[in-house]
């Protein structure tokens, strides 16, 4: 698992990370075990839900027209060079734990304006050639002025999250938990049945 | 640890059990989820060629009572609609006759598998051959619940499950394992439990004489895969009345024709499209009114589409109006096909000089139904759809030029007289159907069988009352 | 306005005159678009079906030379490469034959217009009606310039810009008026004076007997609405040498097939695929490498799709085998037509007895050409380039039934027998072709008059200095 975790062998800036996860972890077994920590290093998005509180946020990801393109790194973590990818991860990583452990978290969360810098970075760094070339005019009208002074998505409101913020307005999950390995699709009723079926063929 | 307890964070007002199929039970757990479930109710929505009205495809289009004459479907076959109408709906059709009780009736139990909740609690008691056993009206007692819940969830946990085995062994006949499947795959597979081709196998080892439940993917999905497992086991589904071909009747590929589009290519599941989120009083869920996403295009499309909303149903329509204008022509081909087949059989065809001939009029048909059937495809993949039928009107072509020249040896080389079959009346009279007959006798059983059945399944379910939490 | 300022500004090191039609002379001021234009002239990528690569379409598809028999593209076509040889292949093409000199030669002058920017130049010095007069040798010396600069572009402004007459009449003709057009809309319209249907028209009212060119879109740019048009005048491009039916030739109805696909619909124009932006050393241009754009994917789509580019490569070819695989049932079928027409005239079939066949035969054969002329139709819009292949296939069948039958009235009921056209060669001889002649005359063409005209043209143009500003 630190394999993926970890940047690239031999790059300079590997003990940074090593470091800042060793932080982490000393933050107590407890806190790893509870919050799943470890895995918010991951890109996997199902790492993000291993805190309840994130599971509105994932949902409606999951809802919406960038699932199949962007996951919660993609935005939420700056991709302009990788030491401050690990850096921001960990620093971020730490902050949510320690609310979700203190049980602290808002009904209401709200992105603070680091994190807006840099998902607006992102977004521009997936979009800037449909936001920027004036030969997408026909196709995109008007992102010439208004795109550099305000935030993609005091426009695009519905981009991912939708318009409904606060983590009640999912009531009922059924977003998958990564850790969560012991059920399959197939109902052990129906499992049976069909293991039945093929032990015995059936005799009329 | 907190996790676990995120997962059954509301307050169950039931205890849902296992097998519990009455949706209104599930709906005391999950109120927005089952209001929005109840409307599929609702058949007030027609689109260009859908929605959830009442639409009488027969009548809408009478060519359709000769291509299936010898065949329930030409006595009677309306468009789909809502979940909601499933049980309703297999008890009107002329298609299942009017049983006069167990025993009776032309359809097997076999219908039952796709319309219901009841019928995994009933194969969890009995096993799936034996639910598949028997006469269909053998079972109307105990299948009374429309599509619901059951059919799509986990009782305990809410997570998406597969409750139908023809769907696993089909999988497992391709080699593949259903249960490596996505989150985001099961979004469409629950679908493809039902919106998926199908038929009766009745020569399964060690279950023969059961008409079982098949899905014909062992060689792949596309229609000439399937046609090629069809032909292969010479299975067909009727023998056409006038033509005398050796039928297949392809029944609603949906899930094999929407793998196909551009919108399964990039992800993008029938959930997405039939079941978006929503937002009521500040909670977002998942739309349970599945229905035609037209009539909701703010939710279905443009989450992803920043089109206007008119554009977006015009692209719809002008994918199905293409499609149709060369499904209708093979159509019309097909008609005269089996009508100059017909003509040729009068003047003393043999058998012989039939075969190849009937064997094309099989697989244009095939060809023309797989397109046709599922009524979502022309917009669900529009490129595939076309090129089924073009293969189609390629096929229908040689058969025909065969026919021409079979009917110039017997005799008759001219056009055929084409009967008039300008109203679903006049094909149903062509075709000899006693509609007359068939209509009474229907009355009687929806007057005096169903509600003795509906009776019963109230009786048996007042005992099965629910536990609820205090 | 200080808008129009910022995008024309530039400090030019020539002064280019108004129909300037050497573009090495405009790359004195735009090196980057030059350098990237010259680049047309690579011919190292093939695609499945396109690239720049020259693939002589009738070797790879023997069928065409039955289906154009009679006329000049059964002798030879190639499909289409970089705007660099638009010249050169005029020029090498056998279906502009040997002439050997001015006045001579199966083509006229006419056939120039959409290769070079010395048609715009010509057109200016001696009126639109006298280009198009006379033969295409007539103009030998004239046209030298592969297509460029002047094509598209204003000299003193670079503003995009239409110089081919026919397209300003065919908007007029459809009551539209082309200066209302976007600039978005001219990143195409540019395109649309060349890659669109057209036909030499020698019955216009006050230029009886010049061929001048027009664009059949009075009626509309759909495949039925251009049918229509030649239909009521009654125009054919040429009589089938077989079937003697009278035919019409589709030529890369590029444009309007684009137009009734998804793209169009979304406001993508040809540019945007076919001319991307480039980044080099820090400064942005438009690529005036035009070619496939499977040649360049990550600049062509990625800019507005994410996807890989092998899935986007395999989502084009994908839609061309669809299209391709009905295509190629149409032809045969056409194929089959045309030979057993002649069958029946060598039966001694009256013109009456053929005259429906010959007019399905043409239908059915414009609507395959106007599908496979236009090589990026089959993604350009892959549902109306099916559409159409299906109506080519209703239509052949209705006219091959017709022959079946009056084959059997004339004696022969049974198939006919197809020649060997299992190549290029085998297809030739078949039809009668003198290729040996044909090769020999255009090599001696090549050798001796070409180079004439390319030298007169290089003293001509020799006293065109440009202008250098200081
Ligand atoms: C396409 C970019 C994008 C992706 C992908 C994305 N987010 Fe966001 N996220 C945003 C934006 C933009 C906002 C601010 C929304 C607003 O204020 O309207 C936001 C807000 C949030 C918030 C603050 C709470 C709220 O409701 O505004 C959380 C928490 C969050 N995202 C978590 C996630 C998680 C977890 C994932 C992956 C499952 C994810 N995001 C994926 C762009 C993204
Ligand atoms: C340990 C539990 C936990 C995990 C795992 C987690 N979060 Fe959070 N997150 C929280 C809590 C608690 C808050 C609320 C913080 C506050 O606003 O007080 C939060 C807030 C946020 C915010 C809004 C505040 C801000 O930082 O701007 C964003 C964005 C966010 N999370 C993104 C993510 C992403 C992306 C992931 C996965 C890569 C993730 N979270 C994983 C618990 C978690
Ligand atoms: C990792 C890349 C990535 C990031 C980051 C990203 N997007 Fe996108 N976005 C995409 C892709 C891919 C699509 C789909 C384009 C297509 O249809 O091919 C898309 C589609 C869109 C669309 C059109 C669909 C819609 O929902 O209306 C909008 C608007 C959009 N993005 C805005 C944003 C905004 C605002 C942000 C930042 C909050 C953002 N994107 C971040 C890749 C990204
Ligand atoms: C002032 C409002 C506004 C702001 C700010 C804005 N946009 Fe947009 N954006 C729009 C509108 C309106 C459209 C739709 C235009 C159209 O349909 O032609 C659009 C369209 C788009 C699309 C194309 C969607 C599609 O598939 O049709 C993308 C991608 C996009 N915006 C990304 C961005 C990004 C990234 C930013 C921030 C850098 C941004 N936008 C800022 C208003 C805005
Ligand atoms: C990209 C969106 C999209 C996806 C994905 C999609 N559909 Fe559809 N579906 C549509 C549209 C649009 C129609 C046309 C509705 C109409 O004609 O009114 C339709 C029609 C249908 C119909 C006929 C509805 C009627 O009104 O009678 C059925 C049944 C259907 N789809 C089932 C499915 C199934 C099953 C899947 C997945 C295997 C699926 N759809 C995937 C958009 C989608
Ligand atoms: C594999 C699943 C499956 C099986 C088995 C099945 N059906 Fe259906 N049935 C469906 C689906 C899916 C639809 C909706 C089709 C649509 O409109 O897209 C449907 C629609 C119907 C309808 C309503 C539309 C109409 O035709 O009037 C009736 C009635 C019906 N089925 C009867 C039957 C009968 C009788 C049988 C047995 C011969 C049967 N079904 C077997 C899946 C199935
Ligand atoms: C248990 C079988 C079953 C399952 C599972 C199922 N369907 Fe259906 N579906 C049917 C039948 C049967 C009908 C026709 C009901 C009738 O006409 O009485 C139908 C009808 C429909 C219609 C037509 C509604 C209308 O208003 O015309 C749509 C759309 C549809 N289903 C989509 C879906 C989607 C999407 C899923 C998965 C999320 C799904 N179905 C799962 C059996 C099923
Ligand atoms: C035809 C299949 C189908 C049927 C029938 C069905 N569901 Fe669902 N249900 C789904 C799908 C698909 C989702 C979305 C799952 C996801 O996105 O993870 C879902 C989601 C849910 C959720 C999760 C919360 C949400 O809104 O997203 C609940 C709770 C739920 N359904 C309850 C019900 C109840 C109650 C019924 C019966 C009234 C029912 N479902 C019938 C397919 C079905
Ligand atoms: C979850 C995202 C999503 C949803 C929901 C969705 N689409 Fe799409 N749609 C796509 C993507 C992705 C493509 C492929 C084009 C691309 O790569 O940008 C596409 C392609 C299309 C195309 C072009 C393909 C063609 O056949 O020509 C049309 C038209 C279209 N969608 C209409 C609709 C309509 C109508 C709906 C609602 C019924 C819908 N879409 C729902 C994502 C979506
Ligand atoms: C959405 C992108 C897109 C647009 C818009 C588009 N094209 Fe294309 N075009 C393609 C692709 C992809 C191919 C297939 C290339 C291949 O097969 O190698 C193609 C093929 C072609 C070809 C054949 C190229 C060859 O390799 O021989 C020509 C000519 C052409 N297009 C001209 C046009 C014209 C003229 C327009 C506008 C009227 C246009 N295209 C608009 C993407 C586009
Ligand atoms: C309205 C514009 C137009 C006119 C008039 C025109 N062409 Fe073309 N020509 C084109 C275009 C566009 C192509 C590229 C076609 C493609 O590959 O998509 C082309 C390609 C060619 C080619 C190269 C491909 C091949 O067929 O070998 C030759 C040679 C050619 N034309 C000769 C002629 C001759 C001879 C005439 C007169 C009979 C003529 N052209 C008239 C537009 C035109
Ligand atoms: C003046 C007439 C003319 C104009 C204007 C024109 N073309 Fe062409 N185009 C041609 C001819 C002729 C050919 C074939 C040249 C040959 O094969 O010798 C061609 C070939 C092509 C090819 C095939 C290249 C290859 O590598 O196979 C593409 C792609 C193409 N044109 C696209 C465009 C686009 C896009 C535009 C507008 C931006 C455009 N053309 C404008 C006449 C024109
Ligand atoms: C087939 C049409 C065509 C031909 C030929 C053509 N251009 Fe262009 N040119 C375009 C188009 C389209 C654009 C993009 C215009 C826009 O988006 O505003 C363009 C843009 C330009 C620009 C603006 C700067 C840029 O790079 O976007 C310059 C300068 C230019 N071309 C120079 C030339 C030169 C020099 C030649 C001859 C070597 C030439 N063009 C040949 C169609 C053409
Ligand atoms: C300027 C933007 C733009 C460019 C460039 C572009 N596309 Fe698209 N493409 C779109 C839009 C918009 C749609 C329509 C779907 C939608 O509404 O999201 C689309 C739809 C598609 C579809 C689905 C339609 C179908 O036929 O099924 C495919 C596939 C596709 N594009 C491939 C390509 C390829 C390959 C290229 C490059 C040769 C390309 N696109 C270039 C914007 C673009
Ligand atoms: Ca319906
Ligand atoms: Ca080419």
């Amino acid at each position: 698992m630190l394999k993926n975790i970890l940047p690239q062998k031999h790059s300079n800036w590997r003990a940074t990370a090593v470091f800042l996860i060793a932080i982490m972890m000393g933050l107590g077994l407890f806190m790893a075990k509870e919050a799943e920590i470890v895995s918010y290093m991951s890109d996997d998005p199902k790492a993000c839900v291993n805190c309840h509180v994130m599971t509105p946020v994932y949902n409606s990801w999951m809802h919406s027209s960038h699932r199949e393109w962007a996951s919660c790194n993609d935005c939420h973590v700056p991709h302009d060079n990788i030491v401050n990818t690990y850096y921001f991860k960990a620093k971020d990583g730490l902050f949510h734990a320690s609310v979700f452990t203190l049980r602290a978290e808002p009904e209401v969360m709200f992105m603070r304006e680091a994190s807006q810098e840099v998902v607006q970075d992102n977004c521009i760094r997936c979009h800037v050639q449909q936001v920027t070339q004036t030969k997408y005019d026909g196709w995109i009208e008007t992102h010439g002025a208004n795109r550099t002074d305000r935030q993609c998505w005091e426009c695009h409101r519905e981009v991912p999250h939708g318009r409904i913020h606060g983590i009640s307005t999912i009531k009922h999950n059924i977003a998958p938990i990564p850790t969560d390995t012991e059920q399959t699709v197939i109902p052990e009723w129906l499992e049976q049945k069909i293991n039945q079926d093929k032990q015995s063929p059936h005799e009329e | 640890n907190r996790k676990n307890e995120a997962k059954y964070k509301y307050v169950p007002q039931v205890n849902i059990s296992e097998h519990e199929p009455r949706n209104a039970v599930w709906g005391e757990n999950f109120p927005k989820e089952y209001q929005s479930y109840i409307q599929t109710a609702d058949t007030s929505f027609a689109s260009y060629q859908g929605g959830s009205k009442m639409r009488d495809v027969l009548e809408e289009d009478p060519n359709l009572v000769i291509l299936w004459a010898g065949y329930g479907f030409s006595k009677d076959y309306n468009q789909g609609r809502g979940h909601y109408y499933a049980v309703e709906d297999i008890h009107n059709t002329l298609r299942t006759g009017a049983p006069k009780g167990p025993g009776d009736g032309p359809m097997p139990a076999t219908c039952w598998t796709c319309k219901s909740p009841d019928v995994p609690r009933l194969m969890n008691e009995h096993g799936i051959a034996e639910f598949y056993q028997g006469k269909w009206a053998d079972k109307g007692e105990e299948v009374v619940n429309p599509i619901g819940c059951a059919d799509c969830h986990d009782s305990k946990t809410m997570k998406l499950t597969i409750t139908r085995p023809a769907l696993i062994e089909a999988f497992e006949s391709m080699g593949k394992d259903i249960t490596q499947a996505t989150h985001q795959e099961m979004r469409s597979l629950v679908c493809a439990q039902c919106h998926v081709e199908y038929y009766f196998n009745k020569n399964l080892p060690g279950k023969e004489g059961t008409p079982y439940l098949v899905f014909p993917w062992k060689n792949g999905m596309s229609v000439e895969d399937m046609e090629k497992y069809y032909d292969e086991i010479e299975f067909s589904d009727w023998t056409h009345q006038l033509s005398k071909a050796p039928m297949l009747k392809a029944q609603h590929p949906g899930y094999e024709t929407y793998l196909t589009g551009v919108h399964a290519d990039r992800g993008v599941s029938c959930a997405d499209c039939h079941m978006p989120y929503k937002s009521e009083g500040g909670q977002k869920f998942t739309d349970h009114h599945i229905q035609s996403p037209l009539n909701n295009i703010a939710n279905a499309c443009q989450v992803c589409h920043r089109e206007e909303a008119n554009k977006l149903a015009e692209n719809v329509y002008e994918r199905q109006r293409k499609a149709n204008e060369n499904r209708l022509k093979l159509e019309g081909f097909l008609v005269k096909a089996h009508i100059e087949a017909k003509k040729a059989w009068d003047l003393g065809a043999t058998e012989d000089q039939m075969k190849e001939i009937l064997q094309d009029i099989r697989h244009a048909q095939w060809r023309w139904d797989y397109a046709a059937a599922a009524h979502g495809a022309s917009f669900h993949s529009p490129v595939e759809t076309a090129r089924v039928l073009g293969s189609g009107l390629e096929i229908v072509q040689k058969g025909r030029i065969k026919l021409a020249r079979l009917l110039a040896d017997l005799g008759h080389n001219a056009p055929v007289d084409m009967p008039d079959i300008t109203s679903k009346e006049k094909a149903q009279a062509y075709i000899g159907l006693d509609m007359e007959k068939l209509n009474s006798d229907k009355e009687v059983f929806l007057e005096t069988v169903v509600p003795k059945w509906l009776e019963k399944a109230k009786e048996r379910e007042a005992k099965m009352t629910p536990q609820i939490n205090k």
